[in-house]
């Protein structure tokens, strides 16, 4: 593939950090935007906005078109059944806490147990948290082994007649582990325990087919997709958007108001209160088509190719320990260097203009279990190619430099 | 786009003096529609014989000119009909509200042709195009015993 | 003031609608973006962005930067007391949703009572229905009068010592009403009553100073103050923030994570869960810029003369009835026409490029009160003129031309 | 920019060999800090007398090479001193890192000044002037007798 050509699509990439080119490896964290992304929220502001949804002038009608428009995009991109199951969010943090909230405030009491992983991110913790203070919910953490990947078997352990939910991410941001979300979703349908997939990594990285998945919830971060910051979505099946109660109140969501009592319309409008994210979801568009135009299974290809490359380069040197070492990887590693602590890296680094990140990476539990306080990763995008690597290994070189001199 | 083109002289006329605008006696099937973007509201009353045919059919309501009118010419049109005919009218209809196809079916007299196509310039404008179509959503609703009120998304 | 020069800033004034120029009268709604604010989005997607708070890379740390300025930006404006007491929200239904939550679900019992009032926005009521349902509370509505205003008696007679709450509106989104919020919150406050003020109208219109308002609680939605859509900001008092719980859980609002139990850090980390909106409160802070280069005086002066001269040639029509007459009125204009539905007069208008917005306006209860189910609402903005009335006034006519040939 | 000014000589040292890396005897004092964005954590002993004088001081933790070379230096540099004095370096320090000011302090010997200026470096690196200044402020939250956790935000 072209990388190149693909790269000068990225202004950011037109400038300089501390003088040197930026290499950008911190696209787990959020990735960099498309022209065509920023010109889209541009035009929006500058041609077409207005608040959608509530007015008839010809403005307001033109951008609840386009912001319905990418509704049907993001369908088809994912595969959906149908529209009322896209759901616009703030980010995938609302994405699960709105589902947390409401199916968790109906459908999980005292002793009701939810069965999560020990690679969760604290988006598929926290929110699982509330309701365990609120309700007196159980959480059980499947276990992660040392190669940084949750068997199957040890979810299958925990599920009990108690297990109301499984909330499990799709790739984990740390060890980049894949997990078989499709063999668990029908381990527990038999069972009758609804799936919610963490989709963060899993949607810029991988080919989304709900119908084929057949998980109940997928939260995604639009901005991790190379689009705008501000969107999320939730994908909820059909069957629990048509009985779940509404998780914020206001504006647009509601069907009648009386004093004593008020009524809802339909997903998705139910759960979409107040003014929403229009110039960011309408940007969200030209992500979509950016990812389409190159093709999922070409971007796939690619990213594994450079993923294997940075792998056996980065391991080559000996001061290097990567943290896991999953059968099926996507995207990200999360490594340590004897002697040096992350965020040193992290700043040695990015003297170098090579962005990565250092820390606990929002998953505290997974470095616990790994005994280790912090830890440096670097999470590849479509634009970054083998040089990018190169650049990467030869910055590591530099910190093992000025420890050790 | 002329404004003119939407507001038709048979829709103002049906907009301010609706026909059957009423609960008509002897219904044995009804449904209430909203659009909670405009507020448009319609109730529809049937009377429907054991061959499903609408013996007689009226509404009550309030709402937009386009809402009001629609409503007003769909009980014109549907009245005495057999409901397989009034189902084939209203994919008519629809059809010339997405597609702006021309309104010509057989089943209806020329007078009632061009009534149902007065609200042909609705096309041109998207917001208003369910207003046009609750009543109809509406009285389907009520033949085919759907109890829930009929709800146009915004 | 020189409107010529300040329409100019703003791009979308350039485009035709239905062949006109655009008359943009929607502004309640939402209002347009000066290029600043769209270029400074661009600006910050082009050569900064990143995700903030996280990462030590040069790109995150200007990123974070430069929210963080927006937040003492903010602070500033509004003349709050510290940082903490700025929590940024996806909008201001966000932000009462989570004092109805944090607030509500920890100081409202079953029986207690919320005091609101017959003006409120649905975004001020619905939050507190649910709150009515899951706890059984009360919900008063203080009566609004034929002016169209909620008297002050009329809040005071509804106070009762089991009031929790007065959640109440700066400026009512339909007859403009602005009420008198520092007498109410001098009142509460006595008995030791938190009120939770709906500033959406309030503060793209009004000078805002909450130090001297004295209120608890303060909601703001930046779309509609000439800023970027997906974004809010609540306005905490420091002694709220210090003990109400978080809202949303997720990355970033934590401290320390352990499997049995979580720690919060303080506000306003602790409320601002996952991946922020980044570019949006980024590009907020050349809203401000703008507000303040004009100066929220001068803007008050100018709308003020455009209101009446609203309302005096508006009500030259007979046909014309406008809603509400309150002493103290801001920005808008809402109205029926004799005979004609305000859907109608929407479309009619938009045929001249006015664009105004017709429906209950997220106010159900008022006009269900004032026995109509619908109005017609003219809502002001910096960039109105004059001119932008009698455009109105004249496509008033033409309504009743059309319905009455 | 050049990174050694930032990790100088000193640093490194003090990073790698720690000194008063331990919980010192019978200490009277002690707090912990926590950075959240690093996780710097550390946890400050002190046997302060009675005029407020630093006899010992110590430190646990773990952290990135400037927080734990700064807590290292901080136990260094005030022990034996006035809580009063200790607290006016601080202030001096704290300007270094935010004015990027020279240091020359009194009440410190030349080599002193120049293992608290090998922090300076900081001043390049806002993300890292938390690191530097953790162990200073978990210092004053011990001595002052607040027993929250020292917090730095990210
Ligand atoms: C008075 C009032 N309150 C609340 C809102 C809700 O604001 P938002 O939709 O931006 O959350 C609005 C605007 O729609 C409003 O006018
Ligand atoms: C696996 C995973 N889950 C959840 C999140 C949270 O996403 P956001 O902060 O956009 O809500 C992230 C990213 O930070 C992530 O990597």
């Amino acid at each position: 593939m072209e990388i190149k050509s693909i790269k000068s699509q990225f202004p950011i990439f037109k400038n300089k950090i501390n003088g040197k080119p930026l290499i950008y490896l911190d696209n787990a964290n959020s990735s960099q935007k498309p022209k065509s992304v920023i010109e889209r929220i541009s035009k929006f502001y500058s041609k077409e906005f207005s608040n959608i949804g509530r007015s008839v002038h010809s403005l307001a009608v033109t951008a609840t078109n386009r912001f319905e428009d990418t509704r049907d995009l993001v369908k088809k991109y994912i595969n959906a059944k149908s529209r009322e199951e896209i759901i616009f969010t703030k980010n995938a943090t609302e994405a699960i806490n709105l589902v947390a909230s409401s199916y968790g405030e109906n459908f999980i009491k005292k002793g009701d147990e939810i069965l999560i992983t020990e690679l969760e991110h604290h988006a598929n913790y926290v929110p699982w948290h509330f309701l365990r203070q609120k309700k007196g919910a159980v959480i059980k953490f499947a276990e992660c082994n040392e190669k940084g990947e949750v068997d199957i078997d040890e979810i299958k352990k925990l599920i009990s007649n108690k297990t109301k939910i499984i909330a499990i991410t799709h790739l984990s941001n740390v060890t980049g582990a894949i997990m078989p979300i499709k063999k668990i979703v029908d381990m527990a349908s038999k069972k009758k325990i609804p799936v919610l997939v963490d989709g963060c990594q899993g949607a810029p990285h991988l080919k989304l087919n709900m119908q084929e998945l057949g998980c109940d919830f997928y939260a995604i971060s639009c901005h991790k997709m190379y689009g705008p910051t501000g969107v999320g979505i939730l994908y909820a099946k059909k069957k629990w958007v048509d009985i779940l109660p509404p998780y914020q109140g206001g504006g647009g969501m509601i069907e009648e108001v009386k004093k004593d009592n008020i009524t809802y319309p339909q997903s998705p409008t139910k759960y979409e209160a107040g003014t929403l994210q229009t110039a960011e979801v309408v940007g969200f568009s030209e992500s979509i088509k950016f990812i389409e135009d190159i093709g999922i299974k070409k971007i796939m290809e690619h990213e594994k190719e450079i993923l294997e490359y940075g792998l056996d380069e980065i391991k080559k040197n000996n001061s290097v320990r990567v943290i896991g070492d999953p059968k099926n990887r996507g995207s990200i590693i999360s490594f340590t260097i004897k002697g040096i602590h992350p965020h040193d890296i992290a700043t040695i680094l990015d003297e170098d203009g090579v962005a990565i990140r250092a820390g606990h990476h929002c998953c505290q539990i997974l470095h616990e279990k790994m005994g280790i306080a912090a830890s440096a990763r670097a999470s590849l995008g479509i634009y970054n190619s083998k040089d990018d690597i190169d650049a990467l290994s030869s910055a590591i070189k530099k910190c093992n430099k000025v420890f050790n001199s | 786009m002329d404004i003119k083109e939407l507001y038709q002289d048979i829709i103002l006329d049906h907009g301010k003096n609706p026909r059957n605008k009423n609960k008509c006696k002897d219904f044995n099937k009804d449904a209430k529609g909203h659009n909670p973007l405009c507020g448009d509201k319609v109730h529809v009353y049937i009377k429907l014989d054991k061959e499903k045919k609408v013996e007689d059919i009226s509404f009550e309501g309030e709402g937009c000119a386009i809402s009001m009118a629609s409503a007003s010419i769909m009980t014109e049109i549907v009245k005495g009909k057999e409901f397989n005919v009034a189902k084939k009218i209203l994919e008519h209809f629809l059809n010339m509200l997405k597609e702006g196809s021309k309104l010509s079916i057989n089943s209806l007299t020329d007078d009632e042709n061009t009534r149902m196509m007065s609200l042909s310039g609705v096309k041109q404008f998207p917001m208003r195009v369910k207003c046009a179509t609750l009543a109809w959503h509406t009285f389907m609703h009520a033949v085919e015993g759907n109890r829930n009120t009929v709800k146009t998304e915004k």
